[in-house]
């Protein structure tokens, strides 16, 4: 059965600013739901809080908006519970990077097979312009009173140091390459991290569209506009690292990686930066010690006869603290 | 026999790792499998090796539930528990200490606290006129009429060491089992069961048994022959009985509701006291299920997750309770600070979520491996805002595992957060009972919209009950929105004054509905004399001792009721209040500071309890010192301010 | 004339992110330079832009305290505004709006909730027989007597970008200034002070001051020629004073309370409604000091620190208290919950830390830009354990600035964590006041130890107060430990039961210390007649719409008396009990749903009041559906149980 | 006035396990202090919860022995306020890297000039022997019921993602040559990072002294053990990072790095990582605003007069509100 992307919109108004790059984030993730042919109710969306944090509001699934900035563990339990569910993660940067910054080490480290789409604006929307954790040092966006005085993290090292197994980055308003970063993330087993760069018009006033799409920099000959966001397939970039790349290679690809995703300013990445093949799944971890764990998932088991008595039986482990 | 005779406390003490544990878990199975029936108790310093644990066993041929102050027997292998315990054997009972450390002094006890070795040294030298060696000490305790037993472990090693053809130095772990064969030998009791209960712990392991069991015997002979003459006041004797019994902690007795309850993912952050019910659950995640018979075992999946905070795992034990699961996490004070936030959400996402919370030593860091019971006004109002919760407390092992089946069935019933109290006394007594029985345990879910239709189902539709049909993530048809902020009635944010309003008592009437269905039997107990003058109130771990204290003050000729509160919200205030009325004294008994349920039985009902019986120096309350608080109390006129508050001391 | 007429509201309603914030702002100046005095009160969504937002400005020649559900003048010029508020003008009040709204369907109205569309649509339809138009809104005012203004807002911009040259697109943001221009027109209420507050407001842009007047000329004087026939009943007169006047915000006054006690380092994480003050004091790091005459201004230091989440924000504020900084942290409940571990560290040892808590409708998220007083409870209890902590509720501004100021006091002085409670309603609140006077304020820093001497000096040295003398990180001499463990005297972890009585007991007698030191005006106050029958009991910001209504009700010759408890904890029980007990009726107003503090009253001294008023949609409690509610009650039977709680449901 | 290592320490009973990898670090840091002729009383250490947290105790200089992971927000604060005060902070690796990941991220961020010692000993030891975040996958240390589901974080790497300027590993039984890093970390302006390799003789059996001693695969030709564990000095690694230094020399430096910290098993390198000179101190920007911050500090301001008179001015911010 094919899906369109109507299925997976609600009904709700959506009451971001005009022109906030979360609308672009938005239709990316319903238009890669529609095209990833999983139900809409086999489909578990999660969120923190934020402007990104009412995302799961607008999109036709079951739709979690959690507590600031624990959106990943929140999803990791219902993932756990029910690894049949297709579990994807939003946020923003405050959310995931700020009070949430340990979940997302936490995360990377299980390689659960979910995805988490970071909303990256610089700044703490629905408060009202702070600074979030990757605006970087001495930027001084709208709402604040001085430069900060901070330096900004690099999601993407981040997420490299933590464990994710696939690493991305998007732009909130290059919805075709979005949707297919979504859906590489979602198809990808394991965890997979989607950095968007995404414009908020109304508090980050330095890194807005125009400055993303390079309108501040003419070419000199055409007069067109330069983009600063370029793509990485583009340069011949291959992300992909296996268990038969040597220790070397292995090297090679993280220089790559680090030198990549430390670019910013003039020339920006965006694309896949990392599929890291050489580990297993959480899931994969657990079925190990529990085979059947898949079939007969945690949230799924039948606990009780139509009469309600226990089906566990106890007395194998009673029978281990028996002292008569 | 009067009921103080049939019971004896045995204690033994030494420095962490040093097998303490290890010894006194093989007196209490030897003492089972003779018939007899213990009440162990745990204490130690948070620390690993070094300072000074102990363990205290009582033993009785009927159930008993809680530990005393004075020991019939004191069992060491180092010098720290012969000072820091000897004064608590009582008169006539013995002592068992190591000869070589005779002369050692109150100062090389290296990790003792000042203050104690400062009290030390005033009983020796100032009280008693003796120097400050261990061999006063035993001096002391002779004086008082306490036999006291040299053991030379070393020779009794070394002689093991010879016959077997081991190295000394590998035998080293065997001394705390030579202090138990030497109690078993010193209170005549046989050496058989003492023989089962080793093999029954090194299941497997049979060098292992082999060796012990020649320690045993060896040291059990070798005390039988030295102190032929010298005999101990009492003795222990095996008790026929087909009685199935299993002998377990409280942890082990919460982890084994949880697996009947059909509990699935445990997400929890370590911290002591409650680790050990993860530990359990996590080393029994294939869970055997009733199968026919002929037909191979079956098994489900329990997930036990550790996560990297507490408030991952509450989260996480939540995502996986919209999942549909029975979820739980299991914390201690500082765990379940940090689990506020998570707990608001669950409660106005209404969430069936258990929150197994086992008290210890606070404010703070405060005593983490010691026991208290004070933070029940925390629970009762942890979160901002206000929302349903249920809080339930159990008093003993018995009520831990029936308590963690019946906090599943509320949270799914009212789909909404019940946080099951227990503490850190609880947690680490050890008892035997009866094996449990799942006869009249029934499971149940709760309202559950199993066949929702797409666009018509509504997650948080208005009910008289408060209670709306519940779906699961993944669940076709059903589909819902969950949001922290206040949210309409398919869940979706709302701000309209109006809603709100529908909400908060939609909510809040969950909470009533939960009050008229719970049986009363379920909310609180009443023991004793229900006419008697004067009541005690209580809740949770100090049950046993109240007990006790009762059996023994009616032996004395008082009679007393007890009332044992057990669900504390949303409190039985009504009923509470009648009973309270009946009384013409009531004493809250409580294992903290400021009397916590006295002053919300106050708050609910009016009824201020004039009379406190607390206790906060982080140890449980003990049957003898209760005792004799109360007796001192009922000698006085129930308005007497003096007594208005009497503070528990006792404890090492 | 009457007190019920010297008092007007005024009401602007529209989108946020449209300018009604800063209409209003103006508006109220405007009012203020006049002579007259204001109470401001703001409603708006948790939403950047698009959500509907109003703000209520109450003008008269007194000093006014609460807001109010009727609106003398209605200002719109957006379609919502209309929908939503027109029924709140009262039948002789007037209404501005955009006549070319007047064909919008209910249904335009996007952002609208949708049970007030509902209610809309039967309001029309059903009960007025109109179409679900704002022509109908219109319609159905004017039948109630309700004088509408047209303000064609568009042809007076077109107007003023002719006449000045300007791009019309870029004078949108000028829309909301044409509407207050036009309320000063339809009030009769001159120019000049609306162009003073124009100049005071854009200080330093001649530019945009310019055109800003000259918008506001022209929609005055074409107001004041179109509607010339037309009269409101109302009129607002300037007054002449010569009295100075400062107009601030909840918020600012906390903030200004906080660097006048010398608070040099804030630690906050980003929350509504607590983010204004940390962006105040951001502001003014650098804080001006009291030079001589001719000497250069001098300036301190104060550090505001935005941290990664709410337990470093209060954990680097606990750093910089040992250190020796007044240090403080402000947040609202998600993470106060936060913080509830690390306030118990405070509180074992012993360190002066503030933190600012501004409630807002719970549980959970909840509903964060709306106001609730639903934390009472949970700050009383939160953190495990048991510790001592002060918690004082300001009711008005002027409090707010001296209660800010008295909490690092107290903190200093009794060593131990205070919490200020406030909430939206008075963070959000603009008054005009009389500048805040430093005369009267001492600070005290509390016991300190400035010449301690090393190898001597124990931190948690026993004293009879509780009270030990303090030394702060670097000091010479005066070196200590912490831990969240029980700690000895010097600080070191100790779980000596002994040692662990006595400091729980130390921490404890702070509490008795406080109770006894604090002056009882300090505590609580006692409006009205003293010696009436009927007593309201409340707490926090529904003060001033009690204090109104308790006018109201006077000038209808019902004499009341009202009871603020300000001091929370330690409760003066004693003396509130005193009070209590010489009322006849009693009477519980709070912005919760439970009655916090009537529970808390009763568990304290007994007392149960019996009739609760309460609000827990969102809203501040309104004078005037307060004053209904009153006098209602006051007409039934104290002992009548149907109007044991009534709730109040008023505002938008 | 020179400082002898007795002066550093309490008289308080130390309460670690024999053999315990901690004894060395204690050592270390009380012999680092002893060198740096900074009076005690200007010292102040803080530590986190765990068996490693019991240090302050230890000692003699101001001690505060915090919460569990949150050691670096106390240290942050008592650091902003009297920056003149010398800060050291210790914690475990559960403490630091497990619920204390976030404030790991943020005081990087910052770059405050205090020092964080790590006591890395891959489990949680004072609650008894869990997997800590260090651990790798699939190691079963003797407290596990079965092999460790997580992957191990890597603390250097995540260390540079956070933002720290002095980035260095020891180990415990290597006193001489942690007593230098140590002294170089608060040396360093700015936030230093010290991960120290620290056996847990009690409940990890797996890295052991001996294992890090490679007392396990002896040299066939001497029988001499070959250590794991070897300075990364010795093989000419330069950790220095300088704003002179080309975009190519930058990623060369991280690229390194990277491959040196991944090394674990067979070959640990110990030694400095990284210096970073190319950024301010936390410090420094605060000074940018506030010139006398580090002289008339926060902590230090004396905020009244003999009477209690505040010696604030409010007059300026009132005039701001004026309405008259
Ligand atoms: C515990 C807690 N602290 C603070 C807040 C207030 N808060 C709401 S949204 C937000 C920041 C949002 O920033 P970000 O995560 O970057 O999302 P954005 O709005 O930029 O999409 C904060 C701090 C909260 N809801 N909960
Ligand atoms: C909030 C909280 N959760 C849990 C604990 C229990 N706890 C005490 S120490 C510890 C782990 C210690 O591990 P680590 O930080 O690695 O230190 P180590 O003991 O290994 O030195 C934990 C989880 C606590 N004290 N506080
Ligand atoms: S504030 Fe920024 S992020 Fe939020 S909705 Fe507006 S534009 Fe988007
Ligand atoms: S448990 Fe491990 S880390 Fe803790 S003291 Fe013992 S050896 Fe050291
Ligand atoms: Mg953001
Ligand atoms: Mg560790």
């Amino acid at each position: 059965m094919a899906y369109k992307l109507s299925d997976f919109k609600t009904e709700v108004h959506v009451d971001w600013c005009p022109g906030c790059g979360d609308y672009g984030i938005l239709s990316s993730i319903q238009m890669a739901l529609a095209g990833l042919n999983v139900p809409p109710q086999r489909t578990a969306i999660f969120s923190g809080i934020g402007c990104s944090g009412k995302t799961t509001h607008y999109v036709k699934a079951y739709g979690v908006h959690t507590l600031h900035g624990r959106v990943l563990p929140y999803a990791t339990g219902a993932k756990l519970a029910n690894p049949n569910l297709l579990v994807i993660a939003v946020g923003g940067d405050g959310d995931g990077l700020g009070i949430g910054a340990g979940h997302f080490i936490g995360a990377g480290r299980r390689n659960l097979d979910i995805t988490y789409v970071l909303f990256n604006n610089g700044v703490y929307g629905l408060t009202k312009g702070q600074a979030s954790p990757t605006l970087k040092l001495g930027m001084q966006t709208k709402g604040l009173s001085q430069p900060n005085p901070n330096e900004g993290v690099n999601p993407l090292m981040l997420a490299l140091a933590a464990g994710y197994t696939f690493m991305a980055r998007g732009y909130a308003f290059n919805v075709p390459e979005l949707v297919k970063l979504i859906r590489q993330g979602v198809e990808h087993h394991g965890s997979s991290f989607i950095e968007v760069l995404q414009p908020c018009p109304t508090y980050n006033n330095l890194n807005t569209r125009d400055w993303y799409g390079g309108l501040d920099r003419p070419d000199p000959e055409t007069g067109r506009a330069q983009p600063r966001v370029y793509s990485l397939a583009d340069t011949g970039y291959d992300p992909l690292l296996t268990p038969e790349m040597s220790e070397e290679q292995t090297h090679e690809l993280l220089g790559r990686y680090v030198a990549r995703t430390s670019e910013w300013g003039e020339r920006i990445p965006v694309g896949v930066f990392l599929i890291n093949r050489t580990t297993s799944t959480y899931e994969e971890r657990i079925s190990r010690r529990i085979p059947f764990y898949t079939q007969q998932t945690p949230a799924e088991r039948v606990i009780a006869d139509e009469a309600g008595r226990p089906t566990v039986d106890l007395s194998p482990l009673l029978a281990e603290l028996r002292v008569s | 026999m009067p009921a103080e005779q049939s019971r004896l406390t045995w204690l033994i003490g030494g420095a962490q790792g040093s097998g303490v544990d290890s010894a006194a878990n093989i007196f209490a199975r030897a003492c089972a499998f003779g018939g007899l029936q213990v009440y162990a108790q745990r204490e130690y310093y948070s620390n690993i090796m070094g300072k000074h644990s102990y363990y205290q066993v009582a033993v009785a041929d009927r159930a008993l539930g809680a530990p005393r102050d004075q020991a019939d027997l004191l069992v060491s292998f180092d010098a720290e528990t012969v000072f820091l315990h000897a004064r608590q054997v009582c008169a006539s009972g013995g002592l068992i200490y190591d000869p070589k450390l005779a002369e050692t002094p109150l100062e090389r006890a290296a990790a003792m606290e000042e203050r104690a070795r400062t009290s030390l040294a005033h009983y020796l030298v100032d009280e008693q006129g003796l120097d400050e060696t261990l061999g006063s000490m035993i001096q002391a305790a002779q004086a008082r009429g306490v036999h006291c037993f040299p053991i030379p472990y070393r020779e009794l090693l070394q002689k093991l060491a010879d016959e077997t053809g081991t190295a000394l130095s590998s035998l080293k772990r065997v001394i705390n089992l030579l202090a138990v064969a030497a109690s078993c030998a010193l209170l005549q009791y046989p050496l058989e069961p003492l023989l089962r209960a080793l093999a029954a712990v090194f299941a497997g392991k049979a060098k292992v048994i082999k060796l012990n069991s020649r320690a045993c015997e060896l040291t059990y002979q070798y005390v039988a022959d030295s102190f032929a003459g010298e005999k101990l006041a009492r003795h222990l004797e095996p008790v026929e009985t087909d009685q199935l019994r299993i002998y377990l902690t409280g942890t082990e007795a919460v982890a084994l509701g949880k697996i009947a309850a059909g509990c699935s993912l445990q997400a929890y952050y370590p911290i002591s006291p409650a680790t050990d019910e993860s530990s359990y659950l996590d080393a029994h995640a294939l869970v055997p299920l009733k199968s026919p018979p002929g037909e191979p075992a079956k098994q489900a999946a329990l997930i036990v997750l550790q996560t990297e905070d507490e408030i991952a795992a509450i989260t996480a034990a939540t995502g996986a309770a919209l999942a549909g699961a029975r979820a739980a996490t299991s914390t201690s004070g500082p765990g379940f600070c940090l689990m506020t936030e998570a707990l608001g959400w669950a409660g106005i996402n209404e969430v069936p979520l258990v929150i197994s919370l086992y008290q210890r030593g606070g404010p703070s860091t405060g005593l983490p491996t010691r026991t208290e019971q004070g933070d029940l006004r925390f629970v009762l109002h942890a979160g901002h805002g206000e929302f349903p919760r249920l809080v339930l407390a159990s008093g003993d092992l018995s009520e831990c595992f029936h308590d963690a089946i019946r906090v599943f069935n509320w949270a799914e019933r009212y789909q909404t957060p019940v946080i099951h109290l227990l503490d850190k006394a609880l947690s680490s007594a050890g008892q035997t009972l009866p094996p449990f029985e799942l006869e009249g345990v029934r499971l149940d879910r709760g309202l559950r919209a199993y066949e929702a239709s797409e666009g018509e189902y509504r997650r948080f539709a208005w009910s008289e009950s408060g209670i709306s049909p519940r779906t699961v993530l993944g669940q076709a048809g059903g589909m819902f929105w969950n949001t922290g902020d206040e949210h309409d009635e398919t869940g979706h944010i709302t701000e309209d004054p109006l809603v709100r309003d529908q909400m908060m008592e939609k909510r809040a009437r969950k909470l009533q509905t939960a009050a008229q269905e719970i049986p009363e039997a379920e909310k609180f107990n009443l023991f004793g004399d229900p006419d008697a003058e004067t009541m005690i109130v209580s809740w949770g771990s100090p049950k046993g001792a109240i007990l006790e204290a009762l059996e023994v003050l009616k032996a004395e000729g008082h009679s007393l009721s007890f009332l044992q509160v057990r669900l504390l919200w949303p409190l039985p205030a009504r009923a509470l209040e009648a009973l309270l009325r009946r009384a013409k004294r009531r004493i809250a008994v409580e294992n903290n500071y400021s009397g916590q349920l006295a002053g919300l039985i106050r708050e609910q009902t009016g009824i201020k309890i004039e009379q406190l019986i607390v206790k906060y120096n982080g140890r449980p309350i003990l049957s003898d010192e209760l005792s004799e608080a109360l007796k001192a109390l009922l000698a006085t006129k129930p308005g007497d301010s003096s007594s208005q508050k009497v503070v528990l001391t006792h404890g090492i």
